[in-house]
C-alpha cells in the first residue's frame, strides 16, 4: 500500500554502519516480528534484526533491564512488569499488532469434541482436575472413555497467562498434570500423536497445520464460534480471541532504526500479519496503532 | 681404594647452573597456572548453583523438595516435589542402560578378543562415531523415526509422541559407544598372560572371555557401565525433544516425563524473572544433577583405579 | 619307537560347539546393531532432507516461510563460536595437560585435587557449564547473554577438561626414554618437552582435540541456557554479536510447526553430520597413521 | 671359571646314568619350520622329547625357543600371523591333522609360562578352573581332593592349605609360579611345557621350583626352554641347543643346533658353536 | 666350563698391566645411600671411579646397579619418590651439594641406556639436539663438524652419513645404539655412564659396541652396568660386584660386596659370594 514513501524516509534515517534490534518475547508474536524483520532487512540491508523466544513474561524481564530494543507480547504488560521498567528507567510504548484466536485443537481421528463450552474446558484445566480429570467421558456424558492427554502453553508464556485467565478465572491458576511447553509447535506434535490429546495455541499455527489437527469451536455462552479471522476480529470468538502486542523501549527508538521498523510494522500490518499467518488489525485498531508510533517521535 | 687427595680436581671447573633460568620458572607457572584454572571452574560451577540454590531452600524446604511428588513451580498453588523429575531421569536413563549395557559390552567383548588387530582398529572408531552424532540429531531421530516409525508403526504401540521409551532407546544408542570403548580398554587391558594361561589349559575362546577376562576387567567395566549412567542422567536435548515436558509419576514408559535436564533446558527457554523462586528452582534441579553426576562420578574414578592397580 | 595307545586328539571341535557359535553370535549381533542404527540414522536423516540440499541452505538466513529458510547464520554461527571455542580451550586445555604429565608432582595433595577434578569436570552435565557460563557473564555484567564470547566460553568450559584427559593421553603414550634420552643430555625438563614430548605428542593431540572440537560443534544445551534460540537474519560480526548454531537451529525448525522445516532441519543435520563425520575421520586418519611410532 | 664351580646335578652328574640315553619318544618332530606372516622364523626342526623325561630347550634370544615349545601344545595358533608346516609326532598322531582339535591338544599338553600369571580368582579357583573348563564333572569333594593333589604335586599345599579363597595375587612370586604348575597338574596332562617358568624368581624361589621339575618327571614328561644353562644343566636329562643364523636373502632364523644328553651338551658338544655358546664367547 | 674357553680381553688378558691397577678417581662414592620413599633401596656404598677406565658394575637383579648409575648424573632426581644420602666427589666437586644444577651435572655426565632411544627425528637431529640444548652458539657449518665428529668416534660414519635427514628409528638396533652414543659423545661429556648398553642387541651388535667402548676409554670416562659377565671381563678395568641382602626387617636391599681390579674379581675374588655369582652358582 502507501508505506512505501514512510520505509524510503525510514531507510535514509539508519546510519550508515550496520546496526541490530533486538526483539525478544511471546513465542505466539515471534514469527510476526520474524516476518517484519525479514520484509524491513529487504529494504534495510543493513539493518539487523534478532528475534528471540524467551516468552512473554522472559521478554518483558530482558526488555526492562535494557537488553532488548522491542518485546513481542501475547497480552498486556503487568503492573510489576512495568514497575520493573520504570525503575529501570526504561519507557516504553503499547503497541497492537494483530490479532489472534486462541485455537482449541484436538486430534483428527477425535470425532466426538466439535464444540466445547468455556465450562467444559474448565472442567479440562481446573486445578481441581489435577489428577482427577483423566477422561473425555468426564468432561460431557456421551465422550467416549479415551485418555484425557492435555497441551498447553508453557508458563512463562503470555498465552498460559490469557488462556487460564479466561478459562479458569486466574492468571496461573490450572492443572499442573498437562504437558506445558514455551514452544507451541510441540502441542503440534503432541496433539497430532494421540487421540485424546487437546491442546491449544494461536490461530497461525493452526492454520499452519490444518491438516494433522482439527479445531474445536467454542461457545462462550453465545453459542458456538469457531476461530477465524473474521470471528476474531469481529471479537466473537470469545472469550479465547485477543490482541497481540509489543513494546517499544523509548530509548531504543531514539535510534532511527528502531523507530523506523516500528512505523514499518504498523505501516505494513497487513503484508506482515498475512505473512506471519495472524489476523490483521481492524481499520480502528491501525489508527491507534498509527497513533502509538507517532508517539515514539 | 686410592686416597681421595688423589682424585682429579679442575679449578675452574664448576657445577653451578649457567644460567638462572628465569623462563623455565615463568613457564613452569604458567602450566601450573592452566591445570589450577580447572578447580575454578568447578568452584565456578557450584558457586553458580549453590547461591541461587540456597535462596531457594530458604523457603522450600529441602525435605519437601527432595521428596514431594507434585511438581509445579509456575502455577497457582505452586509445589516443588522434585521426585516426578528424578523418576522421568530414572525411566530414561534406565531403559538408555538396557540399550547400552549388553550391546555396548558386546561390542566390546567382540573388539578386544575376537576381532584381529586390523578389523578393530576399522571398527573402533565407526562405533565411536555414535558419541560423535550431535544429540539434537538424536533427538529428531528419536521423534521422527523411534517413536512415529519403530514404536507406533512396526510394533502397534498406543504411544504419544512422547515418550520416555523412544528417547531412553536413543538415549541407549548414543551411550553404547560409551560402554563399548571404556569396557574394551578394560578388557584389553588384562594380561595376554591371563589368557594364554586359559587357553593353555585348554579352554576356548568362550570360556576365557567369559570367565577369565571378562571377570579380571569387571571393575574397569563397571567404570564404564557408571560412566554411561551419568552420560544418560546429564543427557539435555534428546530428552527435551523426545521424551516431552510433563512432570510424570507414571510406571508406564509410553509415556512422556520431564526429567532433570528437561526441565533445565525448558525452563531456561521460558526465562523467569531473576530472583524469583521459579528462578531459583532451576539451579536447585541444576544442583541436584550436578551432586548426582558427581557421586556417579567418584564411584566410576573408584572403580577404574581399582582395575588399574590391578595389573 | 612312540607310545601309541589308543587314545586320541581328535574330537568335536571345542570352539566350534553349540555354545561358542551362540555366544559369537550374539557378540556380532551386538555390534551390528550399533551399525545398523548409524546407518538408518543417516539414511533416514538425509531422506527427509531431500530437496533441500542446495546452495539455499548456505546462503539464506531463517525465514518464516520454510521455503526461503538457510542456515547461512547458522553455519557461520557454529563456525565462529566453535573457532573461538578452539582458541580459548585448546592453549589451557594442553598447558593444563603438560604441567600435570609432566611436572605435577602426584604426590602432593594439591595436584591430586586437580587431577580429581579435572576427571569430574569430564563428566558434568553440558547443560551445566551453561549455567555457570550464565553466572559468568552475569558477574562481568553482560546484559545480553547470547553473544559469541559468551557461547564459545561456554563450550571451550565444557571441552576443555576433555583436551586436557586426551592430552595426557597422548603425552603419556610418548615413551618415558625420550625423555630420559632428552634429559641426559643436559636438557631442561622445559626443553625436553618444548623439543621432544610435545612434538612426539602433537598426533595424539592433534586427534584428541579435534574429537573435542567436534563434540563443541554438535553441543546445544548449554547455549540454549544462554538464549541462543533466537531467529536472526545476519551474520555473527564480532565477538559480542547475537548469534546462533546448527544444532540449535536444528532444535527449533525441529519443533517448528510447518512440515517444510523438519526438511531445512534434516538438511541441516546431515550439513552438520558431515563436518562431524570428516572431522572424525581426520581424528583417525591422524590416529592410524601415526600410531604405534614406537 | 671352573666346570666343579657348576651347580650340575641331572644330566651332568647323572651323565653316566642311562637317564637321557634310552629316548622312548612321545612327540617326534620332524621338519618344523614356523613362520611369522612372511617372516620364516624357525626353520626344519628334528628332534624327539623323551617320556618321562626333562627336556631342555637353550639358545640366545630370539632363536626360536618359545617358538617351538608353543608348537608342542598348539598355542602358536592363537597368533594370528603364525604358520607351521613340517609334522610333530604326538603318540603316533599327527599334531597338525586335519581332524585334531587344538583344544583338546591343549588340555593334554599343558603350560607354564614366565611369568607367574595366576587368574584373578581365588587359589581354589585357579586350581579348580582347568578341570571347570575342560568338562570334567566334579561334584564339590571331588574338586577339593583334586585341589588337594595338586596343590600338593606342586609343593604348594602346606603353604596354601589355610587360604585357599584368597586370590591368588596375593602369593609371592614363587608361590604364583607353582600355583601355575599346580593349575596345569590339575588337568592331568601328558607332557607339561615350561617357558623360562623361572626367569622372574629369586634363586630361592627358582631352586623350589627345579626340585618340583625333578618331582614332575616322575609322573609327567617335561620340557622347558630356560635361559639358564646352570638350570639346563642342573635339571634336564636332555638338552637341545637351537641358535641363529643369516640366511642369504639376510634373514635371521632359528635352527637347531644340536640335542643330545645334557652330560654330553655341556661337556663335550659336538659343534663348535655350541661350546662357544656355553661357555660364554658369544650371546 | 674351563676358564680358558672365556673370552677376556681387556681386565683379565692385560690382567698383568698397569690398567685398573693405578686409580686416579674421577668419581669417589662415599657412603651412599638411595631411598625410594621409605624403601632404603641401597646402602653405604664406597667406591672410586677411575678416570679414563671402564668401570664395570655387575651383579644380580635388582641390587641396585642402575640406581647407583643413575646418582652419578642425578637422574635419580627425576624420581620423585628418590632420596640421595651419602656423598659422590666429582672432580672435587660434592655432586649433591645445595649450589649444584643437575642440569650442568647432566650435561658432563652423559648417559646410554639399555633400550636404544633415539628421537623421533632425523639422524643429523638427534645428534645435534645435545649441543642445541646445552646452549652452544654453533653455525651450520660447525654443527656438521661435530655430528660428523661424534657419528665417526661412535663408528658410525661411514654407515650413515649418506642418510643424516633419515628418522633415526630407520636403523637397526645396532646402528641405534651407537647413535645414542654418539648423541651422548656430541656434547663432550666427561664421564659416559652406560646402563646396559647391550641388552637388547644381538651379538654382533654387541661386539661393535664393546669395541667402541675400548675406543671411547681414551678419551672418556666409562661406567657401564651390565649383566653379561663375560662382557665385564672383556672390556673393563674395574668391576664393582653389588648384591643383595635382606636386612633385619625382612627389606631387600642392594649393598656393594666388592670392588677391584676386573682380573682379580674374575679369577680371584676376596669374598666368596662374588665366586659364587660368577661362577654360576647363584642368579
Ligand atoms: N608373534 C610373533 N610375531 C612375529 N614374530 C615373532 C612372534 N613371536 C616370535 N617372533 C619372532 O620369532 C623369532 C623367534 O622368537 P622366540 O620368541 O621363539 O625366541 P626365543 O628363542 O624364545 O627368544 P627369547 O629367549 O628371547 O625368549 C624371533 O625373531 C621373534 O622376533
Ligand atoms: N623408581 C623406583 N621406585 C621404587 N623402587 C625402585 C625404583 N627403581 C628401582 N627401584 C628398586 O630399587 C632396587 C634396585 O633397583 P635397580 O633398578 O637399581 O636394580 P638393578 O641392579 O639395576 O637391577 P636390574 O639388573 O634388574 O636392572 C630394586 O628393588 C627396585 O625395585
Ligand atoms: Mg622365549
Ligand atoms: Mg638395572
Amino acid at each position: 500500500g502507501g508505506t512505501n514513501t514512510d520505509t524510503e524516509g525510514a531507510a535514509s534515517a539508519p546510519a550508515a554502519s550496520s546496526s541490530e534490534i533486538r526483539i525478544d518475547g511471546s513465542s505466539t508474536v515471534a514469527p510476526l516480528s520474524a516476518a517484519a524483520g525479514e520484509l524491513f532487512k529487504a529494504e534495510n540491508a543493513d539493518v539487523n534484526v534478532s528475534v528471540g523466544t524467551s516468552g512473554t513474561g522472559g521478554g518483558f524481564k530482558k526488555f526492562c533491564a535494557g537488553e532488548t530494543d522491542i518485546s513481542n507480547a501475547s497480552r498486556a504488560i503487568k503492573d510489576e512488569e512495568a514497575a520493573e521498567c520504570a525503575a529501570a528507567g526504561i519507557e516504553f510504548t503499547e503497541i497492537i499488532v494483530a490479532n489472534d484466536a486462541l485455537t482449541i485443537v484436538v486430534n483428527k481421528e477425535n470425532d466426538w469434541a466439535t464444540c466445547l463450552t468455556v465450562e467444559e474446558l474448565n472442567k479440562m484445566w481446573a486445578p481441581e482436575a489435577e489428577g482427577t480429570i483423566t477422561s473425555w467421558s468426564q468432561i460431557r456424558a456421551g465422550f467416549p472413555d479415551v485418555p484425557l492427554d492435555l497441551y498447553g502453553a508453557g508458563t512463562d508464556s503470555g498465552t498460559f497467562d490469557y488462556f487460564t485467565k479466561a478459562i479458569n478465572g486466574e492468571e496461573g491458576a490450572s492443572r499442573t498434570d498437562y504437558n506445558p511447553t514455551e514452544d507451541d509447535n510441540v502441542t503440534v506434535q503432541g496433539v497430532e500423536g494421540a487421540q485424546g490429546a487437546l491442546g491449544y495455541f494461536g490461530l497461525s499455527y493452526y492454520e499452519e497445520n490444518m491438516d494433522k489437527l482439527k479445531a474445536v469451536e467454542v461457545d462462550g455462552g453465545a453459542g458456538c464460534v469457531a476461530p477465524s479471522i473474521e470471528t476474531a476480529q469481529a471479537g466473537t470468538y470469545a472469550p479465547l480471541s485477543r490482541p497481540l502486542f509489543i513494546y517499544v523501549s523509548k530509548t531504543a527508538a531514539a535510534r532511527p532504526e528502531v523507530l523506523a521498523f516500528a512505523e514499518y510494522f504498523v505501516a505494513n500490518d497487513e503484508a506482515i500479519t498475512t505473512k506471519a499467518l495472524f489476523v490483521p488489525l481492524s481499520p480502528e485498531q491501525v489508527t491507534a496503532a498509527e497513533a502509538a508510533v507517532a508517539g515514539l517521535k | 681404594m686410592s686416597d681421595s687427595s688423589r682424585s682429579i680436581s679442575t679449578s675452574d671447573f664448576s657445577l653451578r647452573s649457567s644460567s638462572p633460568r628465569i623462563g623455565e620458572r615463568i613457564i613452569r607457572g604458567t602450566l601450573f597456572s592452566a591445570s589450577a584454572f580447572s578447580v575454578l571452574i568447578t568452584i565456578g560451577i557450584v558457586w553458580s548453583l549453590l547461591v541461587p540454590a540456597i535462596e531457594f531452600f530458604r523457603q522450600v524446604p529441602i525435605m519437601d523438595f527432595l521428596t514431594g511428588t507434585r511438581w509445579a513451580p509456575r502455577f497457582k498453588p505452586a509445589s516443588y516435589g522434585v521426585v516426578p523429575l528424578l523418576i522421568g531421569t530414572l525411566w530414561t536413563t534406565g531403559i538408555a542402560l538396557l540399550v547400552a549395557v549388553p550391546f555396548g559390552l558386546g561390542s566390546a567383548m567382540y573388539l578386544s578378543e575376537y576381532a584381529s588387530d586390523k578389523t578393530r582398529r576399522r571398527l573402533k572408531p565407526v562405533v565411536e562415531l555414535l558419541a560423535g552424532i550431535p544429540t539434537v540429531v538424536y533427538g529428531f531421530f528419536a521423534i521422527e523415526f523411534v517413536t512415529r516409525v519403530v514404536l507406533k508403526d512396526w510394533m502397534g504401540l498406543t504411544v504419544g509422541t512422547f515418550s520416555v521409551l523412544s528417547a531412553g532407546l536413543v538415549m541407549g544408542v548414543m551411550i553404547i559407544p560409551t560402554v563399548a570403548s571404556l569396557s574394551e580398554d578394560a578388557l584389553s587391558a588384562v594380561p595376554l598372560a591371563m589368557r594364554q594361561g586359559s587357553f593353555a589349559l585348554g579352554a576356548n575362546k568362550m570360556q576365557t572371555t567369559l570367565r577369565v577376562v571378562f571377570p579380571a576387567a569387571f571393575s574397569g567395566i563397571a567404570a564404564a557401565v557408571v560412566l554411561g549412567i551419568s552420560r544418560a542422567v546429564g543427557e539435555t536435548m534428546i530428552v527435551a525433544l523426545a521424551a516431552g515436558n510433563k512432570p510424570n509419576i507414571s510406571s508406564n514408559p509410553l509415556e512422556g516425563a520431564q526429567t532433570m535436564t528437561g526441565f533445565i533446558a525448558n525452563a531456561a527457554l521460558g526465562d523467569s524473572r531473576v530472583g524469583s523462586l521459579e528462578y531459583d528452582t532451576l539451579f536447585a534441579v541444576g544442583l541436584l544433577l550436578f551432586t548426582m553426576t558427581l557421586i556417579i562420578n567418584f564411584i566410576s574414578i573408584r572403580l577404574v583405579r581399582r582395575y588399574r592397580e590391578a595389573y | 619307537m612312540s607310545v601309541a595307545t589308543n587314545w586320541s586328539i581328535e574330537g568335536k571341535n571345542h570352539e566350534k560347539n553349540f555354545k561358542s557359535i551362540i555366544f559369537l553370535g550374539v557378540l556380532w549381533l551386538s555390534l551390528f546393531v550399533a551399525f545398523l542404527f548409524l546407518i538408518i540414522l543417516l539414511v533416514t536423516t538425509a531422506m527427509n532432507g531431500w530437496g533441500r540440499y542446495d546452495m539455499r541452505l548456505f546462503t539464506s538466513y531463517n525465514n518464516t516461510t520454510p521455503a526461503d529458510a538457510g542456515a547461512r547464520a547458522a553455519i557461520l554461527g557454529s563456525l565462529f563460536v566453535v573457532s573461538v571455542t578452539a582458541l580459548m580451550a585448546i592453549p589451557v586445555g594442553i598447558a593444563a595437560a603438560v604441567y600435570l604429565e609432566e611436572f605435577a608432582d602426584r604426590s602432593k595433595w594439591y595436584n591430586k585435587v586437580i587431577e580429581l577434578n579435572i576427571q569430574n569436570l569430564a563428566a558434568v552435565p553440558a547443560i551445566l557449564y551453561g549455567m555457570l557460563t550464565l553466572g559468568i557473564l552475569t558477574i562481568l555484567g553482560l546484559k545480553n547473554k547470547n553473544v559469541v564470547i559468551g557461547g564459545s566460553l561456554a563450550l571451550a568450559l565444557l571441552i576443555l577438561p576433555v583436551v586436557i584427559l586426551t592430552t595426557r593421553e597422548a603425552l603419556r603414550a610418548v615413551p618415558q626414554e625420550i625423555r630420559d634420552g632428552s634429559l641426559a643430555l643436559g636438557a631442561t625438563e622445559v626443553q625436553t618437552v618444548t623439543k621432544q614430548t610435545l612434538p612426539a605428542a602433537i598426533p595424539g593431540i592433534a586427534t584428541g582435540t579435534i574429537l573435542a572440537v567436534s563434540r563443541a560443534i554438535g553441543e546445544a544445551a548449554p547455549l540454549l541456557l544462554l538464549g541462543a534460540l533466537v531467529f536472526i537474519t545476519y551474520d555473527p560480526n564480532g565477538l559480542l554479536a547475537g548469534f546462533t548454531t546448527m544444532p540449535i537451529q536444528i532444535f527449533s525448525w525441529t519443533s517448528a510447526a510447518q512440515e517444510e522445516f523438519k526438511q531445512v532441519a534434516a538438511a541441516t543435520s546431515m550439513l552438520l553430520l558431515a563436518i562431524l563425520l570428516s572431522m572424525n575421520g581426520v581424528a583417525i586418519f591422524i590416529r592410524n597413521k601415526f600410531a604405534k611410532r614406537w | 671359571m671352573t666346570s666343579e664351580s657348576q651347580g650340575l646335578s641331572r644330566g651332568m652328574h647323572l651323565g653316566g646314568s642311562t637317564r637321557g640315553e634310552i629316548v622312548q619318544p612321545i612327540m617326534e618332530l620332524r621338519n618344523l619350520n614356523v613362520y611369522y606372516g612372511d617372516f620364516h622364523a624357525v626353520r626344519d626342526i628334528s628332534l624327539d622329547v623323551g617320556a618321562n623325561q626333562i627336556t631342555a630347550f637353550i639358545g640366545p634370544s630370539g632363536c626360536g625357543k618359545s617358538t617351538v615349545l608353543r608348537c608342542l601344545n598348539r598355542t602358536n595358533d592363537l597368533v594370528p600371523s603364525a604358520r607351521v608346516t613340517g609334522g610333530i609326532d604326538y603318540r603316533g598322531h599327527d599334531l597338525y591333522g586335519p581332524s585334531v582339535d587344538p583344544i583338546e591338544v591343549r588340555r593334554r599338553v599343558g603350560m607354564v609360562f614366565q611369568k607367574p600369571n595366576p587368574f584373578p580368582k581365588s587359589i581354589f579357583d585357579n586350581i579348580a578352573y582347568g578341570p571347570r573348563v575342560t568338562g570334567m564333572k566334579l561334584n564339590k569333594s571331588e574338586t577339593e581332593d583334586l585341589v588337594e593333589h595338586a596343590l600338593s604335586k606342586a609343593g604348594l599345599w602346606s603353604e596354601v592349605k589355610d587360604k585357599l579363597d584368597q586370590s591368588g595375587f596375593a602369593l609371592s612370586g614363587g608361590q604364583q609360579q607353582r600355583l601355575c604348575i599346580a593349575r596345569a597338574i590339575a588337568t592331568s596332562p601328558d607332557i607339561l611345557l615350561m617357558d623360562e617358568p623361572c626367569a622372574s624368581l629369586d634363586p630361592i624361589a627358582t631352586s623350589l621350583i627345579e626340585d618340583l621339575m625333578l618331582e614332575l618327571v616322575n609322573d609327567y614328561t617335561v620340557v622347558i626352554v630356560t635361559h639358564n644353562m646352570q638350570q639346563a644343566a642342573r635339571v634336564s636329562d636332555r638338552t637341545a641347543f637351537f641358535s641363529a643364523k643369516i640366511d642369504d636373502a639376510g634373514q635371521r632364523f632359528g635352527h637347531l643346533v644340536e640335542m643330545d644328553q645334557t652330560s654330553k651338551i655341556f661337556t663335550n658338544p659336538s659343534d663348535s658353536r655350541t661350546e662357544d655358546y656355553i661357555s660364554g664367547r658369544f650371546g
